[in-house]
């Protein structure tokens, strides 16, 4: 260390304290490195109903995988002579439906097809937003002036109105629905990437990363992209769940997926014509539907409290 | 505030454009010919080129659109394909019911939600404040079509607290008005009050940890006053945005209630519209819906500036 | 259990409301293009012919009527002192008016009924005659509907029509907001009181089948149309219910020109195939009748005598498809309207259990025609056909090479003829009696593949009397009678 | 007579890792019309000190096991929310660091003035507009009629803090307290800030706490000063004697710390970092940063000795060492 | 010395938007600020908040466009260049920001953040990179076992650390600290001055230390400039500028800073302005410091003062220099003994 030779001496007070060293933290005083992923699990894990959410999850994609196996009868064979049998009548666990299909079979069955709806809706949503709300609100200008407008004319109609038109348009099925269902999440989608991107790109480390000479493209892969990750994973989730409730409801209304193909909002919307002669017709699958939409949402809360920012404090 | 409003009014004219040039483009999307369709069961070749000719499906997409969009903004949406009436007419006649539908779902939102989301923010992390946030995510969660059977079966028809369907208009009778929309208000505000609650107990959150209500406990007000006055103002805003797009899901939701609840509104307008393939109704419910979102965001817009004096200013 | 009897009063202030799925695509019925329509037609206009229950056509405006000149003329009696609601008198000139309009309006979905016109005469201040190019029997059946419905000529030209429509019948319009709901009231100068025993009625448009009955329980409506699954329903709650089969019937329709379905064996196959009683007590819960030939049990073009040669036999059905070369059997769409895909649901896996294997698609109902028979997509449609007035119309359309839903056009040529013999057969017994035969003829040419007619329900509160069921599928509420005013 | 008499106190916080000590043992006391400055890094438990003189600590995880607050002889500590709440801003006020977000953005100046007025006295709402722009007056800002019905955005930052200043006396508190009151403030403005404050002081024979950072702040407005280290007092002196001659090696080295008129190249730092909560090293809790530290400061935690009613240190070796200060 | 960074004439502006009719209105952040840095020179540029000390530290970076003026670099005029060119040229100037939260990227480990200007300039990946990365580690005084944590691992002190070590990662030639010290503990901060002073002597780069601390400049800088309202209203040696203030304003700012012995700050005589530092969107006449000057004479409110030597070195803007009692070039000092003399109420 130079010393302030070529400056007014010092004083002795001065002298003492800067003589003084105490180790500085070191390394190895941080403890073992944790990446964010680490940090994240470690966080995650204290959120119960978030795991809960998660497990519930990986269990019903476990399920929808291996649903004909695990059926105990084929979803689709029907006993027009058992109809509307109980839960627990005649061996059949969770009853038979209108048709006298196995319920539990069909209920396993119908999962595939509202998960495959949900992550269809999100691929739809995430291809249109992410990218162009992304580079969009980055680089700024009159394209992505345009893209805000266009966003905000579909944001514009209320999502299940546009997606009914839509589907009257493009006809039922679960392609057409489900793309629907993607093109109304898409611009919420590419707002909450925009807004995001916004705010990260305020951030001084943006700016720093600006004045190295730090290229455009680079900025966006390497420092904004990372950092809006975890609002966007928080509101794939949301996505999802209202995926689930719209795949639904438009089954609901008969726009969805087309028989013998079941989904849980199929099922309710082709059960609620028994609702009285037999309620678990209508009850299996809501209860299904609002499980799956309530794990979706308790998991993104999880996330979203786990990714939450950096408290700032030093440690 | 003036400026305010002209100067949203004017933004919303390019998105007024693009809005109809959406709707517009929906036709472009439909596969089928709904010429066959409006000339009936039993139409010949001929006829259906007739009907092609009348409903002027032969002319150029330009020519359509011009036609559609300069009649619409005159409040002109065209015929319906299928009974031959104006749809600004059937629309107009739909109009009050979807409108106090949605009313009634958003006060019933706001009632349920302000005192939900005070008790769970003051007793942040005890049993009441679980209880509100599974509450709330239990209600995000439930599909409210599902909801509505439950209740129309169990409130409507077994104890018969209120009525099951139908829709008497407010001048007629307030009391059955109100009687015939409280179940489907219900239905169709729970997931928004849920999402308000929300919303509203993380914003009162957050409003609790400002200095400003330091400051206002500072001045030795009461507990409720510094709640009622100091935190629910500031905590409004973001609630109002999400009321505000909000309102354009609650007007979706519409399609699903007033089919259970027979409530000659939009949203059963839309459904009857679209099995029947009348595409002017169809795009004249789809523009009406949303610039009624468009005046509702308007309004929310305007509501900052009565939350935020610094959004007046501007 | 085909009608709802008692006497009630129908004093003033008694109402009778219904609760039905779809409203009228418009209220002038010369325009109107649906036969769902009728049910809020008929109040509001009269028609010159009237059916029964059963379908029979019994006098309506017009007393009575008769073909002359070998069948090329008809000659109809028409009811004297019969006024419009708006006031103008009913007689020959507006009759001929009436016909004139139906044939020749721009935009009318009636004039391909009535080719065989040529023109209207009136031969007296009651009496109109038509000449026809060619004998045509089923005129009759034609005039008992949509065809036969006379509007006040001072309201031809009103564009309000749709909306306000003037007609003779029991009922004048007070309101109507379009597939929300009729509101009508008893029309003072009715011919018939005995049709008019309550002073208003409505007609309460309701889609969804759920939310009828809840209306129906919840006494918002007096009586609804109901679904099969519904009825045991209702009895639960003591409503009571009115039901019967009607022209309707749900059939596998083939288009006979694509997939395998040229094949006669093939077609047999799939009759074979169909379990019929097992979709009536499943998807129908008993309410309905296997449906064998094109016509119900009942109805005077059904054939009594005529053994259903298609009982339920999948080994058979497997060995037809065998014989046809195709014992691994085949795939092919067919197109399904979404409102009630349930037989479509019942029929796919039975045909499976053959190894036909039935891809659905679903259309929205009004499109399904439309694809169907318009465009000819599709290699099968899964619906109900919903029955005409006359059955020369269910035949010609569906048998012959020109039938708008013949998609494709096929035939056999003795058939054709056939039709067109009982088309001019103007005596009841001989054409009935060719009917029969035709019946024979598309049983064992396995033209269609009809599975059942479904039994129409209609649910009604207590008060209410002399609900029936209409073999016509179109409801009439004639003398419906309705104790007190509901609730 | 002191009218603000701190002693013993504790506060304790829940944190993910149990009931964590932030405040251990501290006491002073503030005299009518003088000024006491509480000095120490951040998170040395200054603010949680100050509002627990105003029982705004958060009522569920915070707690009060020890000490006792006696403002001009009335014991605060346990006494129910509800008569504190009288007291608050009648009888004891506070002022905070962000004059930015201290205001409610959402209410015009006036009105939140008049707010504190009409909850204290009682008078009509037009007396308390009235008694608001008197204030607003007082504390030097001008058009003070028309600027009450200003919002606080329309205020600069020493606006804000003027009004703050303006609500916290405008019911003439016997004690008033300062938490970072110009840390946020330009120095221009910090020099207004720091007149008004002495001459609201002098006017109104108000005792005041004023915490800062800043040495050459305290320097300007405190009459004594009372360093804290880690959630504990370590030094209390009159403020000449604590910059000639401090206390406590931990005030000497945040006094060597003081950037000096015409000072030396090299800056004297405080060496290591400041203990969290929780985690605080046995004996003294400065030992490991201090260059006087023997064996036996890290034995046993050394008590908060007085030499006399103003003078104390909480150093074994005060005795020993000759501490200098730059004054 | 020559200088190496020159910057002539810089004005910045942002564009406003209010109101629908009153558009194009602009606030002039920076406006005609020229200074020079020699080699090896560390230049203190002080103000008060909203002065235009970041804005004029962006636009020497070109983050923000400047409206006009030049930078020149080694007689490379930045202002001119584009594209790849600027960004090449970026390597030669560099900035550490103040808040040393959120200037590191928090989902990039030590080693990325710090390698990122060795990654871009140098294309240096890997190994290699990270061998340099520890070297920076070493130099900024923390540990090169550093290399794979996340910032938020950090104390504030040892981000603004490895913020500086990216910094120099590449050798820049000038390294603008905007507030680099404001956000920390005084020690800390000095730990931080300590460290910048030692690298300067080392490495011979210089420095444009942005801070609103007067005392803080003082301790590291040689000259000192001072702004109000986008101009620069002082420059010159520090050692004058401390001792011998030109302009009223300097004056006012130093008497304003408490000195931190009681006995001394109780006896001083200061200076405190009234009123607030005016609205930078609608700025005041002739010399922008005018409404607040305790000297100020009519010709300061309609003319802007051009920049005039002072004794000791350095320039003013300040009509006491030229007209009125003509200091020139003197310190405004001179003026307030005079003053008491005479009348003791300058003061508060
Ligand atoms: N609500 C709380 N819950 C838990 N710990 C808290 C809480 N408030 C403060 N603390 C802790 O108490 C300690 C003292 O905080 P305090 O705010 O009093 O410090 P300070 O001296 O005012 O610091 P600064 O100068 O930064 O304002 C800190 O370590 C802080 O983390
Ligand atoms: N991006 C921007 N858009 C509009 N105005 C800006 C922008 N950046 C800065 N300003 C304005 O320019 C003026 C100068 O700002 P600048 O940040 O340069 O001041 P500063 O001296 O750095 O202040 P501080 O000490 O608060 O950091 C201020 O009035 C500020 O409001
Ligand atoms: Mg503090
Ligand atoms: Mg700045």
């Amino acid at each position: 260390m130079s010393t302030g030779e070529g400056g007014t001496e010092l004083t002795d007070t001065t002298q003492r304290w800067t003589r003084h060293v105490v180790a500085e933290t070191t390394a190895d005083d941080l403890g073992p490195p944790q990446s964010p992923r680490q940090r994240f699990w470690r966080r995650f894990r204290r959120q119960r109903p978030a795991v809960l959410a998660l497990l519930f999850l990986l269990l019903l994609t476990a399920i929808a995988a291996f649903a004909p196996l695990l059926a105990p009868a084929d979803p689709d064979d029907q006993n027009l002579r058992n109809v509307l049998a109980a839960p627990g009548a005649d061996g059949y666990l969770l009853g038979t439906d209108q048709f006298g299909r196995d319920m539990l079979s069909r209920m396993l069955v119908a999962s595939r097809i509202s998960l495959l709806a949900a992550v269809e809706a999100v691929g739809v949503a995430v291809v249109l937003g992410v990218p162009l709300g992304l580079v969009g609100a980055y680089l700024g200008g009159r394209f992505d002036r345009w893209v805000v407008r266009l966003a905000d004319a579909f944001m514009s109609f209320p999502p299940l109105i546009l997606a009914v038109a839509i589907v009257a348009a493009r006809g039922p099925g679960l392609t057409n629905a489900m793309f629907a269902v993607g093109l109304v999440t898409a611009p919420r989608l590419l707002r909450l990437v925009r807004s995001s991107v916004l705010s990260v790109r305020e951030e001084t480390y943006i700016e720093a990363a600006r004045s190295i000479g730090t290229p455009a493209g680079r900025i966006i892969r390497r420092h904004v992209l990372p950092n809006v990750l975890s609002p966007l994973l928080v509101q794939l989730s949301l996505v999802a769940a209202f995926a689930m409730l719209a795949e639904a409801t438009l089954s609901f209304l008969g726009l969805g997926v087309v028989p013998p193909q079941a989904s849980w909002g199929s099922m309710l919307q082709e059960g609620a014509r028994f609702v009285s002669l037999a309620p678990h017709l209508v009850v299996l699958p809501g209860v299904a539907i609002a499980l799956t939409v309530l794990a979706f949402n308790v998991l993104g809360d999880g996330l979203r409290d786990s990714l939450g920012r950096e408290i700032r404090s030093g440690r | 505030m003036l400026q305010l409003v002209v100067r949203r009014l004017a933004a919303m004219v390019p998105l007024l454009f693009l809005v109809s040039l959406i709707v517009f483009g929906l036709v472009l999307l439909v596969p089928g010919d709904p010429a066959i369709t409006i000339a009936g069961e039993n139409a010949t070749q001929a006829q259906i080129e007739a009907t092609r000719e009348r409903l002027g499906l032969n002319d150029s997409l330009l020519e359509q659109y011009w036609r559609w969009a300069s009649h619409a903004v005159q409040g002109d949406l065209g015929t319906s394909m299928f009974s031959n009436r104006s749809v600004s007419g059937a629309i107009a006649e739909r109009f009050p019911a979807t409108v106090s539908l949605t009313a009634v779902a958003i006060v019933m939102a706001l009632l349920i939600s302000v005192p939900a989301a005070v008790a769970a923010a003051t007793s942040r992390g005890r049993w009441l404040d679980r209880f509100a946030t599974v509450g709330t995510s239990v209600g995000v969660a439930m599909p409210n079509f599902w909801l509505g059977l439950l209740l129309a079966t169990a409130l409507a028809l077994n104890l018969r607290l209120l009525p099951a369907t139908g829709y008497v208009p407010l001048d007629d009778d307030p009391v059955a008005w109100l009687a015939h929309l409280l179940l489907p208000g219900f239905t169709l505000g729970l997931a928004a009050a849920a999402e308000l609650t929300r919303q509203l107990r993380s914003s009162l959150i957050d409003v609790f940890d400002q200095d400003y209500l330091r400051t206002a406990r500072a001045k030795g007000l009461r507990t409720t006053s510094v709640i009622a006055k100091h935190a629910l103002k500031n905590a409004a805003t973001p609630v109002v945005t999400v009321l505000g797009m909000r309102i354009s899901v609650l007007l979706g939701g519409t399609v699903v209630v007033e089919q259970i609840f027979g409530i000659p509104g939009l949203g059963q307008l839309a459904i009857t519209a679209v099995l029947q393939r009348d595409l002017p109704m169809v795009q004249g419910v789809v523009v009406v819906t949303a610039v009624m979102v468009m005046l509702a965001n308007l309004a929310v817009d305007l509501s900052y500036g009565y939350l935020n004096p610094k959004v007046r200013a501007q | 259990n085909t009608e709802a009897t008692g006497s009630a009063s129908g004093g003033a202030g008694s109402t009778f409301r219904f609760a039905y799925s779809v409203g009228p695509s418009r209220y002038d019925p010369h325009r109107a293009s649906s036969s769902f329509d009728n049910a809020s037609l008929f109040p509001v206009y009269d028609r010159l012919v009237h059916l029964t229950t059963a379908a029979e056509p019994v006098p309506g405006l017009a007393t009575g009527w008769q073909y002359t000149d070998g069948g090329k003329r008809l000659v109809f009696e028409l009811r004297p002192g019969v006024r419009f609601h708006d006031g103008t008198p009913f007689d020959a000139a507006a009759a001929k008016a009436n016909l004139d309009r139906a044939r020749t309006l721009q935009g009318s979905t009636v004039a391909s009924e009535l080719k065989a016109v040529e023109r209207v005469d009136v031969l007296g201040p009651m009496t109109v005659s038509l000449a026809l190019t060619a004998p045509d029997s089923s005129l009759i059946g034609v005039f008992s509907d949509r065809a036969g419905m006379m509007v006040s000529p001072a309201a031809f030209d009103d564009p309000q029509l749709d909306l306000r429509p003037v007609g003779a019948g029991p009922y004048q319009i007070v309101s109507y907001s379009p597939n929300d709901r009729v509101v009508l009231r008893r029309f003072p100068g009715y011919w018939d009181p005995a049709a008019q025993r309550v002073e208003t009625m409505a007609i309460v448009i309701q889609p969804d089948t759920t939310t009828r009955m809840n209306a129906l329980r919840a006494g918002e409506v007096d009586a609804a149309l109901l679904a099969g699954n519904q009825v045991a329903e209702a009895r639960q709650y003591d409503l009571g219910v009115v039901g019967d089969v009607t022209l309707a019937f749900y059939h596998l329709q083939l288009n006979r020109t694509r997939a395998e379905f040229g094949d006669i064996r093939v077609r047999r196959a799939l009759n074979h195939a169909i379990d019929r009683d097992a979709i009536i007590h499943g998807v129908l819960f008993g309410n309905g009748k296997p449906a064998a030939q094109p016509f119900p049990p009942g109805y005077y073009a059904h054939d009594p005598d005529l053994p259903d040669p298609y009982s339920y036999d999948p080994p058979k059905a497997r060995q037809l498809l065998a014989e046809a070369g195709l014992a691994g059997g085949f795939e092919f769409e067919a197109i399904v309207p979404n409102t009630d895909p349930g037989t479509a649901v019942a029929v796919q896996e039975q045909l499976a259990d053959i190894g036909v294997r039935m891809k659905i698609r679903e259309v929205s109902s009004g499109e399904a025609a439309d694809l169907f028979y318009g465009r000819q997509q599709g290699d099968a449609m899964v619906a109900p056909w919903g029955g005409r007035a006359d059955p020369i119309q269910t035949l010609g359309l569906l048998y012959t090479s020109k039938g708008f839903s013949n998609p494709g056009g096929h035939t056999a040529p003795e058939l054709e003829q056939l039709i067109g013999q009982a088309r001019r057969t103007i005596d009841p017994a001989a054409r009935t009696e060719l009917l029969h035969q035709i019946d024979r003829m598309v049983l064992d040419q396995a033209l269609d593949v009809p599975v059942v007619f479904a039994d129409t329900n209609y649910g009604h509160a207590a008060r209410v009397t002399d609900l029936r069921s209409w073999l016509s599928n179109k409801p009439e509420f004639r003398g419906v009678g309705a104790a007190g005013t509901g609730r | 007579m002191s009218v603000l008499q701190v002693s013993d106190l504790d506060v304790r916080f829940a944190t993910d890792r149990g009931w964590v000590t932030v405040v251990e043992g501290v006491s002073f006391a503030v005299e009518a019309g003088s000024t006491l400055g509480l000095v120490g890094e951040s998170g040395s438990g200054k603010t949680v000190t100050s509002l627990a003189m105003l029982g705004l600590l958060p009522p569920r995880t915070s707690r009060v096991p020890r000490g006792s607050i006696r403002l001009d002889g009335t014991e605060l500590v346990g006494m129910p929310q509800k008569r504190l709440a009288d007291i608050r801003g009648n009888d004891i006020a506070m002022i905070f660091q962000e004059p930015m977000s201290s205001l409610n953005p959402a209410f015009t100046i006036g009105d939140q003035i008049a707010e504190t007025v009409r909850r204290h006295r009682k008078v009509s709402r037009k007396a308390a507009m009235e008694r608001a722009v008197a204030a607003l007056d007082q504390v030097g800002i001008p058009n003070a009629a028309s600027r009450a019905r200003s919002y606080p955005h329309e205020f600069s930052g020493g606006m804000r803090q003027r009004a703050m200043i303006a609500m916290a006396i405008c019911c003439e508190p016997k004690v008033l307290v300062a938490d970072e009151p110009t840390t946020a403030l330009d120095v221009t403005i910090q020099a207004q800030m720091l007149d008004l404050l002495r001459q609201m002081r002098d006017e109104l024979g108000m005792g005041m706490v004023f915490i800062t950072h800043d040495l050459g702040v305290v320097a300007d407005i405190c009459d004594r000063v009372v360093v804290m280290y880690a959630g504990q007092v370590v030094a209390a002196d009159d403020v000449d004697h604590l910059f000639s001659h401090p206390p406590h090696p931990y005030a000497e080295g945040l006094l060597a710390a003081m950037p000096q008129v015409g000072g030396a190249e090299w800056l004297a730092t405080i060496p290591g970092q400041a203990p969290t909560p929780g985690a605080v090293p046995d004996g003294c809790r400065f030992h490991p940063r201090c260059p006087y530290a023997a064996d036996r400061c890290a034995a046993g935690a050394p008590e908060l000795r007085l030499f006399d009613r103003h003078r104390a240190t909480r150093c074994v070796r005060s005795d020993e060492l000759l501490l200098r200060g730059p004054a | 010395m020559t200088a190496l960074l020159e910057v002539e004439d810089l004005s910045v502006s942002f564009p406003l938007q209010r109101g629908l009719f009153r558009r194009g209105a602009r606030l002039r952040a920076v406006d005609g600020v020229s200074f020079e840095v020699a080699a090896g020179e560390i230049l203190g540029l002080v103000g008060e908040s909203g002065s235009g000390k970041s804005t004029t530290g962006r636009a020497l970076m070109r983050l923000v466009e400047p409206d006009s003026g030049a930078v020149r670099l080694r007689g490379t005029e930045l202002t001119a260049l584009g594209g790849r060119e600027l960004r090449r040229h970026r390597r030669h100037i560099q900035m550490v920001f103040q808040d040393p939260y959120s200037s590191l990227d928090p989902s990039m480990v030590v080693a990325e953040s710090v390698g990122e200007p060795l990654e871009v300039h140098e294309g240096l990946r890997g190994k290699v990179r990270d061998e340099r990365v520890r070297d920076l580690l070493v130099r900024v005084g923390l540990s090169p076992r550093h290399l794979e944590r996340y910032p938020y691992e950090f104390s504030g002190g040892q981000r603004q650390r490895l913020a500086i070590a990216r910094a120099l990662a590449v050798d820049p030639d000038v390294v603008i600290c905007d507030e680099a010290v404001s956000a920390l503990d005084v020690s800390t901060q000095n730990q931080i001055i300590n460290l910048l002073e030692e690298l300067r002597a080392e490495l011979g780069t210089s420095y444009l230390f942005i801070s609103h601390d007067l005392s803080v400049v003082r301790q590291l800088a040689q000259r000192v400039a001072v702004m109000y309202l986008g101009r620069l209203v002082e420059e010159g040696p520090s050692q004058r500028l401390y001792a011998h203030p030109a302009h009223p304003y300097t004056e006012a700012l130093l008497s304003a800073v408490p000195v931190p012995n009681p006995g001394v700050q109780r006896r001083r005589e200061r200076i405190v302005l009234p009123g607030d530092p005016p609205d930078p969107t609608d700025p005041p006449g002739g010399c922008t410091f005018h409404p607040r000057c305790p000297y100020a004479m009519d010709v300061c409110r309609s003319v802007v003062p051009e920049p005039t030597p002072v004794d000791g070195g350095g320039t003013v803007r300040c009509h006491l220099h030229t007209s009125g009692p003509v200091l020139a070039g003197g310190s405004v000092l001179e003026l307030r003994a005079a003053e008491s003399g005479a009348a003791t109420d300058t003061g508060s």
